[in-house]
């Protein structure tokens, strides 16, 4: 009962409330459509403490079981107590850890932004990985997928332009010919995410708890 | 030419159409581009004094007070300051109020009490008549099993890979689906399962789905929590995460669901690099090429969204998703009859009769 | 001078990962381990900074109107934390619960209102525009559509007409694909050269710095 | 013999040519020149069209991941804006684009010598997304009571004329998230602003639709787009530098696609025969 009901009842409740708000501006329902996005970040703030939980425990157990490469596991350790401490000196000290000039904002210019641009950047060489595996003229469609690719990567640099007919294809193709099923994939998306939506507020779809 | 100009002003005060009260819009009619300043004024009828609250805009030529109460009463003073002349008109009394029903979104309305109609008219068929209910093949859910299989002979673990979005978004209920299928095959064949996680309220959602999965198989002593990997809530560190799990886990199997951004080929090129079967799901429409290019196999989109009911094979769910394609259809059909109505429009439009032409605009701005 | 350091440890980064091209090496791990360290307690501290503090601490101090609402998220998040007692972690599906009727009931509306209706309004094309290359265009968008959203047909087995339009459909698609493919490989070079050119000019002022 | 070799040839050889040729324009300083796309040409009328002094207000969407593409877009548009002496409203929805976006609005507004609060300004960010897109239709200074550094919104003349949509000629989302479609389901659809979204490549094939709904009057897709924008105004920079490596980079990927496919038909060729 209170594992099971209750929370189909909850989730009810609150996707008719949801959906019902949506078309009544009156307060205090006009805002609560908004109003929930806000108390949504609020519970994911509370369980990124037991994510957060369960990342450090992980670390320490590979450290107290010395498990292979554990040594990395302190690495982890230092990377996190780095931001962490910074972060919370950063936001007693100017109320603003985010502010230009802190401790906390240093690290993040010269540790995580080329972090994640270079890891980001590492698709440049995926890309080329991939399409050299994987376009193929193994059958009809491998071909389609191989022959729209390379038009419209010649299409997008300035040599294709040389090439005639190239540049009008390319945006012929992607101002047209890939618009429709575009479009059809999204409606469809749409569509399923709706069917879905109907399905766990009606309490028919509900894999996390049964 | 002032003159005229001048005669055709007026200013119109009104509630502020379809909002939660508060409001009152002031707009000036007949207006064309030469106004400097509009100031406007508003008078609460309780004195005769006239309180500035802002100005007139430039480019829409109206100015919206958020500062009424419901209910109360004003007058509104309008200054219209010209190159050459100030006009001062009034108007009101006005008051605002708060609306009950937003008629700009009766057809959002129209739509869902449709779509919901085939859903929820198909599942009671369904419950009432549960046999010969029909679903194509979809073969990447297929391939699960033989996934999970060939991972286990190879004696390699299983990857279950979450996207980036929350548990609000439809392909992230999606991915548990698949997992709880997922999971119950590796439960039955007691291979290692490592599901890792960046959003913290999915991984707990997780861990209660593959808890359940191992608990119907009657292998619950065999679940281990601390699989279930939560890493961070940031896209690359989460990419550079996974990438170090997978090169040294080295998994048989690797499984890519949920909404991804463009991490999706740097974790199926890592995938694919140590050996893995990949299968893959997105909502996500940017992403899809890329999973097609390297993974075996690939829901595209809305197949993603209907693995539950393949999966289950449950009559209402069947039932759904048939209620689901009725929608489709009607949409189909829709645009086909506004397709075949813009058409004879527009024709006709051409030969110089607007009538049509004229109600296709009205519908169009309605809809 | 401390700039000077950071962009050292930020070159030093950059390579790290871009050593993962090569294999798995302990330089890589080192940098993956400090970056789901580091980002983990950027996370918190962000949640902390913009979610926590300005949407639950400020309203609450401030005793700003509504602000007894936030009552809601913080009982779910405060649910959520049960996980923390494996014999009572069950509660925290109320707070799942809560979250994906948020989701539900925001797809419902918000997938209707700002996707479907825009995308059908935008397909509703005439066939006749008085331009021949317009209207085989608009016949080209609209027939994508439809044959997509066939292919989406799942109560039916594809046969017949349906298993026709369903087949042009991943025509369709597949173009699609390819168009997007082809066109997302000159991001995926911008991103290295981003990073490419920012190593070029660090060396270049490391050099001019000694 | 060789070509059998060539289906199985090891990925980071395909890794080092690209590196390789990447490297060398940025190194060498190559150019390239650019042909101009409509979707740009109209983001660019659309913006030239604004009579002067009239509000452009551009949303800083993404972080330092998508710099490389989509700043040197905030420059080009910032150039032509200050050129044509337009007002410029600097937001963002990215906390963590905010000191990016400060960084090019600065910079830019150095070149053309133009005043803080008069003739732009920079509202930093606020938490919220959506609520905050919402209430900027109706008040902006009701969400955003101070700019970036803290002064009160009432004391900058830049505003004085700036209530909400109302008054922002064009919006210019440069997005390198799902902050675009909220800007255009949200702001686009309920408050009828006119919309250009500059976005990175990968996201620009997904945005045809809405160009072609109207729901959006221009688009600048990836470095491509911000080369083409930069000729546009005539001002090069950053983003034709970039053109000649990604030029030689795609050259090289085609390069590569069709050695596969050449290895892939003969030893088809040979299996048949055995």
């Amino acid at each position: 009962m209170l594992q099971r009901r209750i929370p189909l009842l909850i989730t009810f409740l609150t996707g008719v409330i949801i959906v019902i708000t949506f078309f009544i501006p009156h307060p205090p329902f006009g805002k609560l459509q908004d109003d929930a996005l806000v108390w949504y970040s609020i519970i994911l703030g509370f369980s990124m403490l037991i994510g957060v939980d369960s990342l450090l425990r992980f670390h320490y157990r590979r450290i107290a079981r010395r498990e292979k490469g554990f040594g990395f596991s302190f690495v982890f350790y230092a990377g996190f107590l780095a931001c962490f401490i910074t972060g919370i000196i950063s936001e007693i000290k100017f109320g603003d850890a985010f502010a230009e000039g802190t401790s906390f904002r240093y690290l993040y210019d010269y540790i995580l932004v080329p972090l994640q641009s270079t890891m980001f950047a590492l698709l440049a060489f995926f890309v080329a990985s991939a399409s050299y595996r994987a376009f193929r003229a193994r059958n009809f469609i491998a071909t389609l997928l191989l022959i729209t690719a390379v038009i419209v990567m010649l299409g997008r640099i300035p040599i294709g332009a040389k090439i005639p007919g190239i540049t009008p294809l390319t945006d012929w193709i992607l101002n047209y010919l890939q618009l429709g099923p575009a479009r059809g994939i999204r409606i469809g998306i749409a569509l399923g995410a709706i069917s879905m939506s109907l399905r766990l507020i009606l309490g028919i779809e509900r894999t996390y708890l049964s | 030419m002032m003159i005229l100009l001048i005669l055709s002003l007026s200013v119109k005060a009104f509630d502020t159409p379809n909002d939660g009260g508060g409001s009152i819009t002031i707009e000036v009619v007949g207006l064309n581009g030469d106004l400097k300043n509009g100031y406007v004024y508003r008078n609460s009828m309780e004195d005769t004094t006239f309180e500035l609250r802002g100005l007139i805009s430039r480019t829409s030529y109206k100015y919206v007070d958020d500062g009424a109460e419901n209910g109360k009463e004003y007058l509104y003073k309008v200054e219209l300051e010209f190159d050459d002349t100030t006009l001062t008109l009034f108007t009101g009394p006005v008051s605002a109020k708060a609306q009950w029903y937003d008629p700009t979104r009766t057809s959002v309305l129209i739509f869902l009490i449709i779509f919901s109609g085939f859903v929820l008219w198909f599942i009671q068929l369904a419950r009432k008549n549960p046999e010969g209910l029909f679903i194509r093949k979809i073969p990447a859910l297929d391939a699960i099993d033989e996934a999970v299989g060939r991972s286990t002979e190879m004696g390699k673990p299983t990857f279950f890979i979450h996207g980036l979005s929350g548990i609000t978004d439809a392909g992230t209920l999606a991915a548990l689906t698949i997992l709880r299928r997922v999971s119950s095959k590796v439960a039955e064949y007691e291979t290692p399962l490592i599901v890792t996680n960046y959003d913290p309220i999915v991984m707990a959602a997780s861990s209660e789905t593959v808890k359940q999965a191992y608990a119907e198989v009657g292998k619950i002593d065999n679940f281990n929590e601390k699989n279930i990997v939560y890493l961070t809530y940031e896209q690359f560190g989460y990419t550079a995460g996974v990438d170090g799990l997978m090169i040294r886990e080295n998994p048989g199997a690797v499984f890519l669901q949920g909404y991804f951004y463009a991490e999706s080929l740097i974790l199926a090129e890592t995938g694919h690099s140590v050996g893995a079967i990949q299968i893959a799901g997105t909502t996500a429409a940017t992403q899809l090429p890329f999973f097609i290019a390297a993974c075996d196999y690939v829901l595209i989109g809305e197949e993603t969204l209907a693995a539950s009911s393949y999966i289950g094979r449950e009559p209402v769910m069947l039932g759904s998703v048939k209620g689901s394609d009725y929608g489709k259809l009607f949409i189909m059909i829709f645009i086909g009859i506004g397709v075949i109505f813009a058409t004879i429009a527009t024709i006709l439009n051409i030969k110089g009769n607007s009538i049509l032409m004229n109600a296709f605009n009205t519908f169009m701005g309605w809809l | 001078m401390m700039e000077v350091i950071g962009i050292w440890i930020a070159c030093g980064l950059t390579i790290a990962i871009l050593s993962f091209l090569y294999g798995d090496n302990p330089i890589y791990k080192f940098a993956e381990h400090l970056y789901v360290g580091y980002s983990a307690a950027y996370w918190l501290i962000y949640i902390w900074h913009f979610e926590i503090k300005q949407m639950v601490v400020q309203p609450i101090a401030g005793r700003q109107p509504g602000a007894i609402w936030l009552i809601i998220p913080l009982f779910f998040g405060l649910l959520m934390l049960t996980r923390w007692f494996p014999r009572i972690a069950w509660v925290s599906r109320w707070s799942i619960a809560f979250t994906v009727g948020i989701g539900s009931g925001l797809v419902l509306t918000g997938g209707v209102q700002g996707f479907i209706i825009p995308q059908v309004k935008a397909t509703l094309l005439s066939l006749w525009t008085g331009n021949v290359w317009e209207s085989i265009n608009n016949f080209i968008i609209i027939f994508g559509v439809l044959t997509t959203l066939l292919y989406f047909f799942f109560s039916r087995e594809h046969k017949g007409i349906l298993g026709a339009g369903a087949n042009i459909g991943i025509v369709f698609i597949m173009i699609a694909m390819g168009a997007s493919f082809g066109y997302t490989v000159m991001a995926r070079i911008s991103l290295l050269i981003g990073r490419l050119s920012f190593l070029w000019d660090s060396i270049l002022r490391l050099i001019r710095f000694f | 013999m060789i070509w059998e070799k060539l289906t199985k040839i090891d990925r980071r050889y395909i890794f080092l040519f690209i590196g390789i040729v990447v490297l060398l324009p940025i190194v060498f300083n190559l150019k390239v020149s650019v042909k101009i796309s409509d979707e740009v040409l109209s983001a660019y009328k659309e913006i030239d069209n604004l009579p002067k002094g009239s509000a452009v207000m551009i949303s800083i969407d993404y972080d330092a991941a998508s710099m490389p593409e989509l700043q040197p877009m905030l420059k080009a548009i910032l150039r032509h804006c200050f050129k044509k002496e337009l007002k410029v409203i600097l937001i963002n929805f990215w906390p963590l684009g905010v000191p990016i976006g400060a960084q090019g609005l600065e910079e830019v507004a150095r070149e053309f010598n133009k005043t803080y609060g008069v003739d732009y300004i920079n509202l930093g960010y606020r938490p919220g997304d959506v609520a905050v897109m919402l209430r900027m239709g109706i008040d902006i200074k009701k969400v955003f009571y101070t700019d970036l550094s803290g002064r009160p919104l009432d004391s900058l003349p830049i505003m004085n004329n700036i209530k909400n949509y109302d008054d922002i000629g064009i919006l210019v989302g440069l997005e390198a998230g799902a902050m675009g479609d909220a800007w255009i389901q949200y702001v686009g659809t309920r408050f009828k602003q006119k919309i250009i979204l500059g976005v990175t490549a990968v996201m620009a094939a997904e945005q045809y639709p809405y160009l072609q709904a109207g729901q959006i009057v221009g688009l600048i897709g990836g470095l491509k787009g911000a080369a083409e924008y930069e000729t546009l105004v005539n001002i090069p920079g950053t983003g034709l530098v970039g053109m000649a490596s990604q030029t030689y980079a795609h050259l090289t990927i085609i390069f590569f696609i069709i050695i596969g496919n050449i290895s892939y038909f003969v030893l088809r060729r040979k299996g048949k025969k055995k």
